[in-house]
């Protein structure tokens, strides 16, 4: 018999099950068909901090949710339509979040009185009608699976393993998904276990027909992809964005990659994706420690490479004091913090905006460093293509700021043309540049004001330089009060020069006629915009932008936020870029916080948008 | 594994200067601004006067330094040079050496620099054998900061910040090197130019990271701290000069000692006159494991006793930044040079419109 | 030099428990968070399993750690704990310690977090000989952030961050210690309850630092990397077992092995079938330099060879803060308790009006 | 004969010599004497980073300026009265900052050719009359040290040494000091050497006696002592009154004082200080890094000590993740900066005020840190009690901000009485909180958000504490959103609540008809009142008030700064505390920004401030 297909413009599906469940492998597999189809689309993963925490607990569950639709979309979706629960600690962790009305497909072979009491269920909430809001659909993922493997020679236990196979099986013929995809990523994956192989297809093709033909599913949907600029695109990661940016920075700038790096979540995936493209000349160096990692990347930056460093909020705070020799020697520097909960360990797994006043002033003595930062986990890849720009171009330390979300969160990508990408060709100084034919390390460029950059092996450029004061021109420790006041002026002078450099703030106002503006940073930038939209669909007028440079500021920054009657700042911090722009443009901006270790929920910032509108 | 090209000399990738040098090439401008009397001054003329014997050019040596007395070193040495930050030096050198094998790069440290804040990078550089060149210059004071006892200044030590004595067992920079895997370690001293000039050769010549402890004297804080070793009177006696395949003898003539294993699976130093001295062990600095160098380092203990110098360990092992480039150069062999467009495009993509 | 009590013992300022305990008095009701199966459990239960053996008060007890899986411990130790920073436990212990000797202060770390991150700190708290318990959990992966190589990972390691293989040698954490002047020093194994219980009381008994390397399954990213020394089949073949006034013998029956000295002065396994039986060497844990203990340690590396396991070195040894309670003592028996008042007049004071 | 004797009321002289020529130790006495005539004084000692640069050479001049006067006086002096220059290189570095007129001592014997080539002076200064606009007076210090010395077996070498006693000896006569306090001082710190004790007498009096003779000095001064409030004076420097004021502290909570410190200048001297004084039960614990010397410090605190770490700039960069623990954990610590001319290795020697955005933001996530500043040097001891203070009664890290300045500068310091000072007694829990008889670590004391403070060794109360974020009340791990947010403002809620809990600012307006305050804080104190006096002896009117508490601020901060027309702020950095005011206040302060790695004058910041005051 064959279904009804009902249409839909979007949904969320949340996928939830131990961490040994494979619930993120699922949704990258369904978000890699999703994004084949043509949806736009955009994914949360969400992970405890625990590696596998015991089975069946709720400190152990493991979840990954996307939004995927007809239309643009900007987030990964506040309440789900469906859940996928693997266990009872999945369901108890999840249904709250969920919309009412919405889809609960449960795995019942796992709802034992063992793992219930395990969660503290009393009873089974699949027969205490607790879950009459939703559309519960009970099915024995893994029995069937076993079922669907028992020809293969493949032990219970294994078979079982595939039951997060039947699942997405079964999800992709509800949703009406392609499926050559995942069928040639189990053959590769799979390859050297060629019965495992075919024992997950079995199982991927089992959930299929078993939506086909059972009758707890009435009907399947289908959402049309979406119209979305021509070209070639790819489903992409903030964190796997960011490492091709600077692998493409490296090349634009012909500088070789060095990498020095110690893992942390949730940066370590930039170290493991880099240490696999090897042919692009990339050098990876897992450090001791943070301090060894920017001490080795600032060492490869003397020695004329690309030096970068990643790490998350307590990396940045051990290498504050090489950042500061960084800004006093002047060598170009990329470093980049994956921000997550704090302070301390805090939430390692979770999102966060709280390191931008530590990356701001992080360190002794007056030691401005300049600071970029993603919106969307595609935009790391221009972002740090532009950091890798400023860098080389002013010859200093330059962050960027990513988060949690924007590392583990996905977005299609519309690739690039290569050729299209700015030329950032670095000339090295090879001939010396003082009045008398010597060379002057700290002489600078009258425009850029950035310092020569000469590479050891360049003979007749031989010179020292170091953390103590220098004198300007020559470079020769000096301990001139006067000197010092200027070297302490021309380092400011030259990193609030970028302002020169760097595109004004864009303001997104169609109607001309709002008297509110958003302005938000980083990862916000998704809620923010899919708020903005509620507001403009209700007929309400507002303005948004989104800053990519938070050091230094555009140059019309302080003229838009005057434009404006009111200027809402939403971050996921106690409001750090509201306390800059006060400081710097005295405008009373308005700020709207929240540190829960998530990205905002559109429909929590359409409220509060409106609001601040009505509020007069 | 890839293959560590054992084959390559220390310094075959690093480009030799035509000319003839002489120490004057290395001196800076710079007025040296160390204590009338120092050290210091006595190890930068030997390494001045060494340097040339390598015939490199000037502008393919790195030196690399943290902060210390000691630490001022690059700036009076008229190559490429930077005096970083405090214990940092040995990665900064790592990032250094690792990506640009065309140099020949030298870390300066001291007893606080590099056994105190530092000791973390320092053993980690050891196991790693970078090719990198560290110098130590022990003083047993911190100099710099005016006098404060240091993590190899001898236990009840008064100083500054220890009226009453200070506290804490020193170590042993050659037994610590030799327990972090070091590939080389050598100790010599600032007073002896001959033996620190053979020292700093035996140093270059080694492939991956060479650890070289200088004693050094600092005549305003600890001044004398070497003297047993130094002293014409008592020298002979307590200072064991090792020599690769040679039987360990030292003292004056008729007051020779040997050293010799003994039945605990260490070794002792015995009167050398008697008939002990055909037990003397022959000393192997090529050893695969640094049993006997290690049970030497031993000897000499913080307040004195016998006090080995010379070349302790000096084995071929992989080096770090060799086998890194290797796997670059093998991955670009095998895949080809990487292509950006075919980079982005990797993976899952679809086309629309 | 004030007196360092030697003949304290290592808790006899710690006070004792009325009650008689059990494991369960040590559990805590916070949920195991580890992988089903990692060693860590293992290890757990053994701790919990022989503190009651000590009879101290609960209370007079401390865990902290660092960060890591093997850091997690502390929260499931009913005593006092800290879960610190990465690598910083054995500075926090040290400050702990010194301060209060009342307490039975012990340091849980891993591979990473102890000889990576905290490399520094282990080797200064070694050296100072604080009154700290070390146990290092090294199961040669950084388990908490999934699975790349670490320190005491094997060379040419394939990891997350290594897809090509490490490039560095690995430390081996006895012969670090060795050479960071540890008073003692030990290895032992997860799986072996009794072994590993019997090292934790020859710990617990050391008055100053005492490290323990504990060799950890990660069943996860790392699963069987000590399966010579765990496979019945193969165990008995490799792994050498330290009595202290014992001859070096292991194997089993039939084909037992010896360590005996070597010309070149060190040690070496050969066939105990035979004649050499008689040469093998006794061990003393207790010999004042850890020139065997060192031999010792460098027959077992990375990749396998030989494993010795059991207390490497045990001497008695001034311990830090028994010294500096001693100066503190000392001064106020000699000067009296100090008296604010007195201490703002001293030096040049003068009155007016 | 006997000279004629001229009054003064003030009088500002330097010292300056080889960084051999002990003039740091000539000023210091010279300093004891004139604080025990009984004139209020002031110095400021200014050293190079080197130990001993090669003799005679620019880099090694060593020189100490002492101010003293016969009413109150504020700072060391701009503009020296008194010149003493053992050497070429000591006149040259040091001739410019002198006063028109000014007397200048020179060593002739030092004025060799060798010397006056050495630092560039082609003719000797002496002869070519470029000091014309001085009165020089040619001295043989050294020959006449010598001769004065032959009689006692002392070698020339160590005769010539004793020439800084001798120039003691000619100003101690110059400006009629009393002489006991310098005699006993020799005899004891030669006590072991009574031959070089006899000598440096002798070297004293030649000196002295030199100057009632010679035809040089046809006058001598007196500086009458000033009116000072009644009470037991001593000279004391910020590092001292500082260290006193931590001991202070540790009796008054009663917790034993336990430092973990690394040295570092100009921080080093409060470690030596308190490792003198183990009678007091303080544990001093020299660490192998910063690192390791706070982490002890807070490992000291958990077990119940108070912890202290001392450091300058650098080394707080190197701290920042172990504060960031300290925030989490709510354990109480001190942590002194001791501020140096920065970015990285920067001025060691210098004074500097630009770690405030560092110390007030330097650290991942949001783990905000109160911070407490010293005004002048002996203000350190009553600073360091208020750290003591509030870091106890809130269980926080405190900071302690001082400077270079404060901490080698001197001046009289009226001795408090002991019983007065503050009781800080600590009561730590020792019985369960929690509703059910079990302990909650994280339970909080109501009004001070304060949590229970339970050391080990306290049965029943046995807990876990750590750097990832805890539940609300239990302490346990918690991954919780709502509760990670409602952590955050919690911990921000105890700091900003010690606002109420310590003394509104005050101004000093005495006319109460003024348009503009000046506003500052830390080592400032003394340049800024030194400048209002002089605008106020104009007849000009000008409000005065000094932060003594930068995080967070007193209540009424906004209310002073919106009382009057204009407000400046003075910094030795590019704008910090301004930056914090005009975010928190949205008041456009003026700011007014150095740094030479020197304390202001006062002669230039009263032009400041008049410029300001007609400024519309
Ligand atoms: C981060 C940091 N901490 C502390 C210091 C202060 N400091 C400078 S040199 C030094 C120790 C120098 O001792 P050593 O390395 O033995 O060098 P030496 O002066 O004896 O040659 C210290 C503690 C610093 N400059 N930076
Ligand atoms: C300052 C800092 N850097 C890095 C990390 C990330 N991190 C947490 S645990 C760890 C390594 C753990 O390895 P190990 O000590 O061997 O412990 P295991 O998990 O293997 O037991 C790392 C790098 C961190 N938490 N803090
Ligand atoms: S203080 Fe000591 S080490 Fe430093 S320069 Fe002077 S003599 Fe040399
Ligand atoms: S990851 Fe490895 S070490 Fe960590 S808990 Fe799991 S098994 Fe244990
Ligand atoms: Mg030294
Ligand atoms: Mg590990």
């Amino acid at each position: 018999m064959t279904k009804q297909v009902r249409q839909l413009d979007r949904v969320v599906i949340r996928f939830a099950g131990d961490s040994g469940d494979g619930m993120q492998l699922t949704g990258d597999r369904f978000t890699a068909e999703t994004g084949a189809f043509g949806n736009d689309l955009s994914t949360l993963p969400d992970f405890p901090a625990e590696i596998r925490a015991p089975a069946g607990t709720l400190p152990g569950v493991s979840a990954f949710q996307l939004h995927f639709s007809d239309h643009e979309i900007l987030t990964p979706g506040d309440a789900p339509d469906v859940l996928v629960a693997m266990n009872p600690a999945a369901l108890k962790a999840n249904v709250r979040d969920l919309r009412k009305g919405a889809d609960i497909i449960v795995n019942t072979d796992e709802f034992t009185k063992r793992n219930l009491t395990k969660v503290g269920y009393a009873a089974s909430p699949l027969d205490d009608g607790s879950l009459e809001e939703y559309r519960v659909h009970p099915v024995a993922l893994t029995s069937m699976t076993i079922t669907a493997l028992a020809a293969y020679d493949i032990g219970k236990k294994d078979a079982g393993r595939a039951k997060n196979m039947f699942a997405l099986g079964l999800l992709s013929w509800l949703y009406n998904r392609p499926t050559e995809g995942t069928l040639e990523f189990l053959a590769k994956k799979f390859a050297k276990q060629p019965e495992i192989a075919k024992g997950n297809v079995a199982a991927f093709q089992a959930g299929w027909s078993f939506g086909e033909t059972t009758e707890s599913f009435s009907v399947s949907y289908e959402v049309k992809p979406a119209v979305m600029r021509p070209g070639t695109y790819r489903n992409v990661s903030g964190n796997l964005a960011l490492a091709y940016g600077l692998i493409a920075g490296s090349r634009l700038s012909g500088l070789p990659l060095f990498l020095g790096s110690y893992p942390i979540t949730p940066a370590s995936d930039i170290l493991h994706e880099l240490s696999r493209h090897k042919r692009f000349g990339v050098r990876t160096f897992q450090a001791e420690d943070e301090i060894a990692g920017i001490g080795a990347a600032l060492g490869a930056a003397f020695g004329g490479a690309l030096g970068v460093t990643t790490t998350s909020g307590p990396g940045v705070a051990l290498k504050s004091e090489t950042i500061g020799l960084a800004v006093s020697i002047e060598l170009p520097l990329v470093i980049c913090d994956i921000q997550r909960g704090g302070p301390s360990t805090g939430l390692p797994t979770k999102t966060e905006q709280s390191d931008l006043l530590q990356v701001m002033f992080g360190r002794n003595g007056e030691a401005p460093v300049p600071i970029v930062a993603p919106r969307s986990p595609a935009d790391c890849f221009d972002a740090a293509i532009e950091a890798v720009r400023i860098a080389t171009k002013y010859r200093t330390p330059v962050f960027v700021l990513s988060d949690g979300y924007l590392a583990n969160g996905s977005e299609p990508w519309l690739l690039p043309d290569v050729g299209g990408l700015p030329d950032l060709r670095v000339e090295f100084t090879t001939a010396p540049n003082g009045p008398d034919g010597e060379f002057l390390p700290f002489r600078r460029d009258p425009e850029t004001l950035a310092r020569p950059w000469a590479v050891p092996g360049t003979p007749g450029l031989e010179h020292r330089i170091g953390g103590l004061e220098k004198a300007d021109g020559t470079g020769n420790i000096s301990y001139d009060p006067a000197n010092h006041d200027t070297m302490v002026r021309l380092r400011a002078a030259k990193i609030d020069g970028i302002a020169r450099d760097i595109p004004p703030l864009e303001v997104d106002d169609p109607s001309g006629r709002a008297g509110v503006l958003v302005l938000g940073w980083g990862s916000t930038y998704g809620p923010i915009g899919a708020a903005v939209r509620r507001i403009r669909d209700e007929g309400g007028a507002v303005a948004q932008a989104h800053l990519r440079h938070l050091h230094p500021f555009p140059t019309n920054t302080g003229e838009v936020l005057r434009r404006y009657d009111r200027v809402l700042v939403p971050e996921m911090n106690l409001g750090q870029l509201a306390m800059l722009l006060r400081a710097r443009y005295l405008v009373d901006v308005i700020t709207y916080n929240q540190v829960r270790g998530m990205p905002f929920q559109a429909a929590e910032l359409a409220g509060v948008l409106r609001d601040v509108i009505d509020s007069d | 594994m890839t293959d560590p090209q054992l084959h390559l000399g220390a310094l075959d990738l690093v480009p030799k200067s035509g000319e003839k040098q002489t120490a004057k090439d290395f001196k800076t401008d710079q007025e040296v601004r160390w204590c009338p009397g120092c050290g210091d001054y006595a190890i930068l003329a030997a390494v001045q006067g060494f340097l040339p014997e390598l015939g490199l050019r000037r502008e393919n040596i790195v030196f690399v330094s943290g902060i210390g007395c000691s630490s001022r070193f690059p700036y009076y040495m008229n190559t490429y040079g930077m005096h970083s930050i405090h214990g940092r030096a040995p990665a900064i050198a790592t990032g250094l050496a690792t990506s640009r094998p065309d140099l020949s790069v030298w870390v300066i440290t001291g007893d606080g620099d590099g056994l105190s804040i530092g000791g973390n990078h320092l053993i980690h550089a050891l196991r790693r054998n970078v090719n990198l060149k560290i110098l130590l210059f022990n003083n047993r004071i911190y100099g710099l900061t005016k006098g404060q006892y240091s993590p190899t200044s001898e236990l009840g030590k008064v100083t500054k910040s220890t009226p009453l004595g200070s506290l804490d067992y020193p170590f042993n920079p050659v037994s610590l090197a030799l327990g972090a895997e070091a590939s080389f370690v050598a100790r010599t001293v600032d007073s002896d130019r001959r033996h620190l000039t053979s020292v700093l050769r035996a140093a270059a010549e080694h492939r991956g990271t060479a650890f070289v402890e200088i004693y050094q004297n600092c005549n305003i804080f600890n001044d004398g701290a070497f003297e047993a070793i130094k002293d014409p009177d008592t020298r002979e006696d307590v200072t064991i000069r090792l020599e690769h395949g040679e039987p360990i003898r030292f003292g004056r003539p008729g007051a020779e000692k040997v050293v010799r294993r003994t039945a605990g699976g260490g070794v002792e130093v015995v009167d050398g006159t008697g008939p002990a001295a055909a037990e003397a062990v022959v000393f192997d600095a090529h050893a695969a494991e640094p049993m006997l160098a290690f049970a030497l380092s031993r000897l000499a203990d913080a307040t004195g006793g016998y006090t080995p110098i010379g070349v302790f360990r000096d084995v071929v092992r992989p080096v770090y930044d060799d086998l890194m480039r290797e796997q670059l150069e093998r991955a670009e062999a095998t895949s080809g040079p990487g292509e950006l467009a075919e980079l982005l495009t990797s993976g899952d993509t679809w086309r629309i419109g």
